[in-house]
């Protein structure tokens, strides 16, 4: 047994009306992939950012190797030798790369140096970056390099994660595995933070497991099954999947010749983009994220409008409508960001059920909110969907990312689409509301809705969809039944949807 | 008939009190802070710096003191933006309000009282105009190239990763609000004590806002700003030249014109980043929005 | 050491008492710079909050409240309007002057003709005015991407020349002697913008802020449309989402508070003004900014600011009248009024608790 | 009648601008001197013309002044307005022309002071280039205009003038851009219709001369500043102030020149030379005897049509709805 690198003795947080943390006591050896688990609100963040310094605990010690360790901002914490990748990106958009690796080091080198360094390391760790760019330009699995390459630089004793994967692709999630042994082979400390119990029990040493702030077991998440782990985080069991009592009926949604510019020079453009959607069926779209998939959503949504003859519903052209005829004839969506885009941060959860639920609750008439019935849908909403929250007049801003998930694709499903396409639907929620969404859209397909799930989760789309294609560059590839589809020959897809139609013809 | 070496030195010293104000507002934005008390620190700066000059005999210490009390009349922004996080917009309006007052009220004992001269620099052109035009150049490399420029503009874009980094979001915005009000302070003594030589109320008349509307016009750029200032300033001084040339123009249409050329070519430039797709050239991310951390 | 926490929503009893608590604040510190400046404090405070509403002269100062305050409440609440939904059109002044001459323009083409239909469509053609006035950025930046603060803010200046040349061109009064400045609409009965009522002070344009207050709070808490425009200050991809189209709301913003500055500017003309001259904006447009964001851009906010404002205008003048204070010193004092409502506004977002050391 | 008279007045701009309304304000203080206790003054400053007016006029009215100045064009109309409801307050109109039982007005004949500055710099001029910086081109400015123009041409027939307009009464950055482009132009001489020092120091920098313009502008003494033309209210305020103590006041239209002390030039200083000094103080002289009337034939407008026929002397009307160079100004007048 090595040395530790970080201990933490009884550390206690407070917010207003939460304990986030409570008494929370582990430690982190040299050279150990330590993973933090809990469900959203747990209070992982709140204990990973105390550590970085950006949060002072109310109570409670750590240590750094040997010395008492209290940091009193990040930059302490840096020079402690103490990196983190945040789970929201701490990026700044109009910088270079290399200004923000810049902006994340104490003594960064001069410019010149600091961009060879940055294009050297990136390559050593399979992780290449081009310097000059700036961040708008990047997809979500580049800005994660940028984040992660950050801390590389850096040789940190301790690095922190907080769900750095949730937006990478199994390859990328294994070349960063495959970085964080590197670095763990020369003894550096990881503490890693994710709701992908898969990707914790293969690649993690040791789990703490947090419930409401207090820590509740420790375990060897090697020695777990996935089901065992989630139990250990909810405290109770898990509910499987019901996956059953579905047909495929007539053709819903066509898409043909779908072809679009870049909306912006960060954007793809779609290309030739067809597919058909059958009522109760449910299909997968896999790719790395920054493909097409938000270009795609925009397009069915009507947030982009397109060629006529290139989007129809039950026949009907809706390719030059706009979102909300679409959402009247039956063509409904949830798009990735549900802070921002699927919902108003400022506005209560009621209000926020007016973005999309207007004309098909019958919310607006005659462009007169119905502002009752909004709180009451709301409440339906909350109700059925089992999210956690004060009630219909909570701020959407205030709920966490699993709540406000379950309540964007509540908002959606209970007004009873025809289609309803929806992208990333789980994305960094815990295992327990991840299973109470995706149930959800299997329900809504038992009703005889198509439902096209867009995700980077490959476990997700084998376990929801009954047909798979890969969205590579904007190009969509012909749709295979995912009975028989393994993870390798779908990564092979990802990789480029082209390749793999010839080496099936 | 109207030789441009003429018209360029007159635009030069036309263009130096909004060039210096748009300068510092330039920074102040750029740090993520929008500051609509442009004229009111101008016009402290004015009366300051020509007290300060009129009661030394020195020009220079006047332009030191414009500087000093530029800076510290938008200590009452920072107060409220930073301390109390009020709203930008208002506050800076609030700013432009008082200090006219103050300017009127703490002029009275200078009215009608001349300035020294000053003595004139290089080439015959004017020591702050030099210095004016040599802060593009420093602010230009402050911002891209020095760590504190790095670090404002990472506060201006995002503060919450800023301060997720470490990095004193409100210490470096007062920052940055002073050096704002400094340079406004400065640019608004070049009227009373370059230009006019004398005090009087509301001598600024305006120049603040026009300072202001370049910090836009430039895309948020040092290079920029110089642009917007010598454009400004040299529609301005070309229509009064047309007229003194005696140039049969609509005078009217002529009066305009400074502030029709501007819309035009910030249109132009607009329209070349729309329709080029290129990114950059925006406001910066935090830009009047005021922040608060939880510790 | 104090610490603030942010309230969960804002705190109602704050919203009422963080204005009085300002207004109490402005008293004090502006009883001591009155006293520093040799003035009797307590006169000067009486002469500027009081005196306006129940002072010797409050019959006729009263009724000037509304007068001063409804072009203010006009312009702001349509500002408003695009300030929730992050347009700022900060040219509210431009399009004033413009509305004020389109306005006169119709008057000034029929003079000397008498028609009941005269006025109403001088209304018309300054809402028109200010709309158009308000349009040119819009569609600029629609079509072009160019700011909209940079470039309304420009027209205020063409607009002020366009008003030069109008009184000195061709509005100048033909029986003027040569004087710039158009003919007297207030001499003109078809045309002019009389009080309604005498000794209210209340002329068509007071009734319209009125209105533009009612409607704005209809249009922001009840019509989807307004549901939409906070929705887009706020989170604009979300508001895309629901089917906004930004380039709709932005000529909808610029035209509405083009339009209703217009409006203010007509009114203005025919009313107190009278006439177009080449000093036809007074500043209402800017000071309308501030009455938008001391009312928190909500249009009953908009409404106490609007007359506040107003009450500090004409105390002001009162105060220069009876002690001679200098106009500078009550410009002062309105700076010190602004800040304080402004600071003490922490009060209603955070809360203040001390904070309990380790 | 122990009570004192009280007196109102409203200025257009701050009494600091160290022009126009400094100058009012001066006479108003000259009123005070002159009468001690039996007057009480007092004044607004820097009310806007239109709505505001109207309602700063009536406060001084409610306030109990019996005698109001207001002392801007622009405030014409209001004055007219509340002077209908208090007919027995007396009102005092600068500059314009509508009067009514209670309303007189007053102004004063700057073009007389305009042609003895004219003759200075059609003198003083080496580049025979004479700049003038006009506020707006209303009857009063025109006037100066020409009557300097002509003065000059008379004593130096080379001469031309250059004229810039520059949209403002007062904005002295604006000012100061507006000489500035006239010295780039060879002008050696500025003249100003416009308020403030900027053009003056322009001229200084230059190694021009200039005149004060309102006020005497004294800072800029001796040179550039060889003389001014100075607004002198105080004979007239202290005139009428007077008449009404004495009960004695009648509406009517005032327009007086050098000879009532109401133009007044300024000390010619050394930087002019002794004999172009005592040409022009004999042509002040003249014209305030009444001996010499500044627009006297033959003169023809600047399209080239006759004016004045020989001998011939311009009417108050024409002079007061002038709207017309006279030949020889290779300028225009927008309109
Ligand atoms: N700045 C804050 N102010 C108030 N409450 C907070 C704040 N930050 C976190 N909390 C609360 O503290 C608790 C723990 O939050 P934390 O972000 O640590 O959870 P987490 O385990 O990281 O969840 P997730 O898996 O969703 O990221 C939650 O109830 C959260 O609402
Ligand atoms: N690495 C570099 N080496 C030399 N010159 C550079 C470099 N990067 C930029 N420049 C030059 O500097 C000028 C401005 O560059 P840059 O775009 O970084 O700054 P900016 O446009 O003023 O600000 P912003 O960071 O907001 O874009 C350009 O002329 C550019 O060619
Ligand atoms: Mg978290
Ligand atoms: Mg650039």
């Amino acid at each position: 047994m090595t040395a530790n690198v970080f201990r933490a003795e009884r550390i206690g947080k407070s917010y207003p009306g939460v304990r986030a943390n409570d008494e929370v006591s582990f430690a982190v050896a040299a050279g150990e992939i330590h993973a933090l688990l809990g469900e959203n609100g747990a209070g992982k963040s709140t204990l990973v950012k105390m550590i970085y310094g950006l949060v002072r605990p109310d109570d409670g010690r750590m240590w750094l190797g040997d010395a008492l360790y209290a940091p009193t901002d990040p930059r302490a914490a840096r020079q402690s030798g103490v990196a983190m990748v945040f789970q929201h990106f701490s990026l700044f958009d109009a910088l270079t790369v290399a200004e923000n690796i810049a902006l994340g080091m104490e003594n960064p080198p001069p410019r010149r140096e600091l961009a060879a360094r940055i294009t050297q390391v990136s390559h050593d760790f399979g992780l290449p970056l081009n310097p000059g760019r700036r961040i708008v330009t990047l997809s979500a699995g580049e800005r994660q390099r940028v984040e992660i390459i950050r801390c590389l630089l850096q040789n940190p004793r301790l690095l922190i994660m907080d769900e750095p994967t949730s937006v990478l692709t199994p390859q990328e999630a294994e070349l960063l595995f495959a970085t964080l042994r590197k670095l763990a082979a020369k003894g550096t400390a990881i503490l890693y933070i994710s709701h992908k119990l898969e990707e914790i029990r293969a690649h993690c040493d040791r789990a703490t497991i947090l419930r409401h702030g207090r820590v509740v077991d420790s375990c060897d998440p090697r020695a777990h099954s996935a089901r065992e782990l989630a139990a250990m985080m909810v405290g109770g069991e898990m509910r499987a999947i019901d996956r059953s009592g579905r047909q495929a009926g007539e053709v819903l949604l066509k898409v043909q010749g779908l072809s679009q510019p870049a909306p912006s020079a960060e954007g793809t453009a779609l290309k030739e983009v067809a597919l058909t959607l059958r009522a109760g069926e449910i299909l997968g779209i896999g790719g790395v994220a920054g493909n097409g998939q938000e270009e795609l959503l925009a397009a069915l949504s009507g947030e982009v409008r397109s060629t006529p003859g290139t989007v129809l519903l039950d026949g009907r052209d809706l390719s030059t409508e706009g979102p909300e005829p679409r959402r009247i004839a039956g063509l409904l969506a949830a798009p990735e960001d549900r802070l921002g885009h699927a919902a108003v941060p400022d506005f209560s959860l009621a209000e926020n059920t007016l973005l999309t639920a207007g004309a098909r609750k019958g919310l607006v008439r005659g462009g007169l909110i119905d502002h009752g019935g909004a709180r009451a849908y709301a409440e339906a909403v909350i109700r059925d969907f089992d999210v956690r929250t004060p009630g219909p007049g909570a701020a959407a801003r205030a709920l966490s990312g699993g709540n406000l998930q379950k309540f964007v694709i509540g908002r959606e499903v209970m007004q009873d689409p025809r289609v309803l396409v929806v992208n990333q639907p789980t994305w960094g929620v815990d295992a327990g509301a991840a299973a109470a969404v995706r149930q959800s859209l299997l329900d809504l397909a038992r009703k005889g809705a198509g439902i096209i799930v867009i995700s980077q989760d490959l476990d997700e789309l084998l376990e929801l969809s009954d047909r798979f294609c890969a969205l590579n560059e904007g190009r969509l590839s012909n749709p295979l039944s995912t009975k028989g589809l393994t993870l390798d020959s779908i990564g092979l897809m990802l990789g480029g949807a082209h390749g793999m139609e010839e080496a099936r013809a | 008939m109207i030789d441009p070496l003429s018209v360029f030195l007159l635009l030069l010293s036309a263009s130096t009190p909004i060039l210096f104000a748009a300068l510092g507002e330039l920074v102040a934005e750029r740090a993520g802070v929008l500051n609509l008390g442009v004229e009111g620190m101008m016009i402290t700066g004015a009366l300051a710096g020509f007290a300060a000059a009129y009661a030394s005999g020195n020009p220079f210490l006047g332009f030191a003191a414009a500087a000093l009390a530029g800076a510290l009349i938008s200590f009452l922004f920072v107060v409220l933006t930073q301390v109390f996080l009020a709203n930008q917009v208002a506050s800076g309006l609030a700013l432009t309000l008082f200090g006219l007052g103050l300017a009127a009220m703490f002029g009275k004992p200078f009215e009608g009282v001349k300035a020294p001269p000053m003595p004139a620099g290089p080439l015959d052109i004017n020591w702050i105009v030099w210095l004016g035009l040599a802060m593009v150049p420093a602010v230009w490399w402050f911002l891209n190239r020095s760590r504190p420029g790095l670090i404002l503009r990472g506060v201006g874009e995002n503060h919450d990763a800023a301060h997720a980094l470490g990095y004193g979001v409100r210490a470096t915005r007062m920052a940055a609000i002073a050096f704002g009000g400094a340079m406004a302070g400065v640019g608004g003594a070049f009227i009373s004590i370059a230009t006019v030589l004398q005090w009087t109320e509301g001598m600024t008349a305006g120049a603040g806002w026009i300072a202001l509307a370049i910090v836009v016009f430039s895309r948020w750029t040092a290079p920029g700003v110089l642009a917007g200032a010598w454009l400004f300033g040299g529609v301005t001084v070309l229509q009064l030249r047309l007229q003194a040339a005696g140039v049969q123009v609509p005078v009217q249409l002529l009066s305009m014109a400074p502030y029709l050329a501007t819309i035009l070519v910030l249109v132009l430039i607009s329209a070349r980043q729309k329709f080029s797709r290129r990114g950059g050239g925006a406001a910066p991310g935090s830009l009047g929005l005021n922040f608060h951390a939880l510790r | 050491m104090i610490r603030l926490v942010p309230r969960q929503s804002a705190s109602n009893g704050w919203q009422v008492a963080t204005p009085l608590l300002a207004v109490l604040a402005t008293m004090v510190m502006g009883g001591l710079l009155f006293a520093i400046m040799g003035y009797d404090p307590v006169a000067a405070i009486r002469t500027i909050f009081w005196d306006p509403l129940f002072g010797p002269a409050a019959s006729y100062s009263r009724p000037q409240l509304l007068v001063k305050a409804a072009p203010l409440i006009l312009i702001a609440s349509g500002l408003a309007v695009g300030f929730r939904a992050g347009i700022w059109n900060i040219g509210a002044e431009g399009q004033y002057i413009i509305g004020g001459i389109t306005g006169a323009a119709v008057a000034l083409a029929v003079y000397p003709l008498e028609a009941w239909w005269l006025f109403p469509a001088m209304v018309a053609a300054g809402l028109a005015g200010g709309w158009a006035w308000g349009m040119i950025p819009a569609l600029l930046r629609n079509w072009f991407g160019a700011s909209e603060i940079l470039v309304s803010l420009m027209l205020v200046y063409v607009a002020q020349r366009v008003a030069a040349w109008m009184a000195f061109g061709p509005m100048r009064n033909p029986e003027g002697m040569g004087f710039p400045g158009s003919r007297n609409l207030q001499q003109y009965p078809s045309a002019a913008n009389p009080e309604l009522i005498a000794g209210t002070g209340a002329h068509w344009g007071v009734v319209a802020a009125a209105l533009a207050v009612l409607a704005t709070w209809f249009l922001m808490s009840r019509h989807i449309r307004g549901f939409h425009i906070r929705a887009a200050g706020i989170a604009p991809r979300a508001a895309r989402f629901a089917g906004v189209r930004p380039q709709t709301l932005v000529a909808f913003c610029l035209g509405l508070s083009g339009a209703l500055a217009g409006a203010a500017g007509l009114f203005e003309v025919a009313g107190p003004a009278g006439q177009i001259t080449d000093k036809l904006g007074v500043g209402y447009g800017f000071t309308a900014i501030i009455v938008a964001f001391l009312g928190r851009l909500h249009p009953v906010g908009i409404l106490l600011a609007g007359l506040l404002l107003a009450l500090t205008y004409i105390g002001g003048e009162l105060a220069q009248l009876t002690m001679q204070l200098p106009a500078a010193t009550v410009q002062v004092f309105q700076g010190m009024l602004l800040f304080f409502l402004l600071g003490f506004d922490l009060l209603t977002r955070f809360q203040i608790r001390r904070r309990v050391s380790a | 009648q122990d009570e004192p008279l009280k007196v109102g007045f409203i200025y257009v701009g701050p009494v600091g601008d160290g022009g126009w309304t400094y100058q009012h304000d001066l006479a108003r203080q000259a009123v005070e001197e002159e009468f001690g206790d039996r007057v009480e003054t007092t004044f607004i400053e820097s009310v806007p013309e239109g709505a505001d007016a109207e309602r700063a006029l009536t406060q001084l009215a409610l306030a109990g002044n019996k005698l109001i100045f207001a002392t801007s064009f622009g405030f014409m109309d209001p004055v007219m307005n509340v002077a209908a409801k208090f007919p027995d307050v007396k009102f005092e109109h600068a500059t314009g022309y509508k009067t009514a039982e209670n309303v007189a007005t007053y102004d004063a004949r700057f073009y007389e002071g305009r042609a003895v500055i004219g003759t200075i710099a059609g003198r003083m001029t080496e580049s025979n280039k004479i700049g003038y910086i006009g506020s707006f081109p209303i009857p009063e400015v025109i006037q100066g205009i020409n009557s300097s123009f002509i003065h000059a041409r008379k004593v130096n027939p080379d001469v031309e003038m250059r004229v810039v307009w520059a949209y403002s009464w007062f904005d002295p950055a604006k000012e100061a851009e507006a000489a500035s482009a006239l010295l780039a132009e060879g002008v050696d001489v500025i003249l100003q219709h416009t308020d403030s020092t900027a053009p003056l120091a322009k001229a200084q920098e230059a190694g021009a001369i200039g005149f004060g313009q309102a006020s005497d502008m004294a800072a800029f003494k001796p040179s550039p500043r060889v003389a001014s033309i100075i607004d002198e209210w105080s004979p007239y305020y202290i005139k009428r102030v007077g008449e009404v103590l004495d009960g004695t006041w009648e509406s009517g239209s005032s327009w007086a020149g050098i000879g009532d002390g109401e133009v007044v030039i300024g000390e010619i200083t050394d930087a002019v030379p002794a004999e172009v000094k005592a040409e022009a103080e004999a042509l002040r002289d003249k014209i305030g005897s009444g001996e010499y009337h500044p627009f006297t034939g033959p003169l023809n407008k600047a399209d080239g049509t006759e004016w004045l026929a020989e001998g011939e002397v311009a009417s108050d009307q024409d002079l007061q709805s002038m709207n017309f160079f006279v030949e020889g100004i290779d300028a225009q007048i927008p309109q």
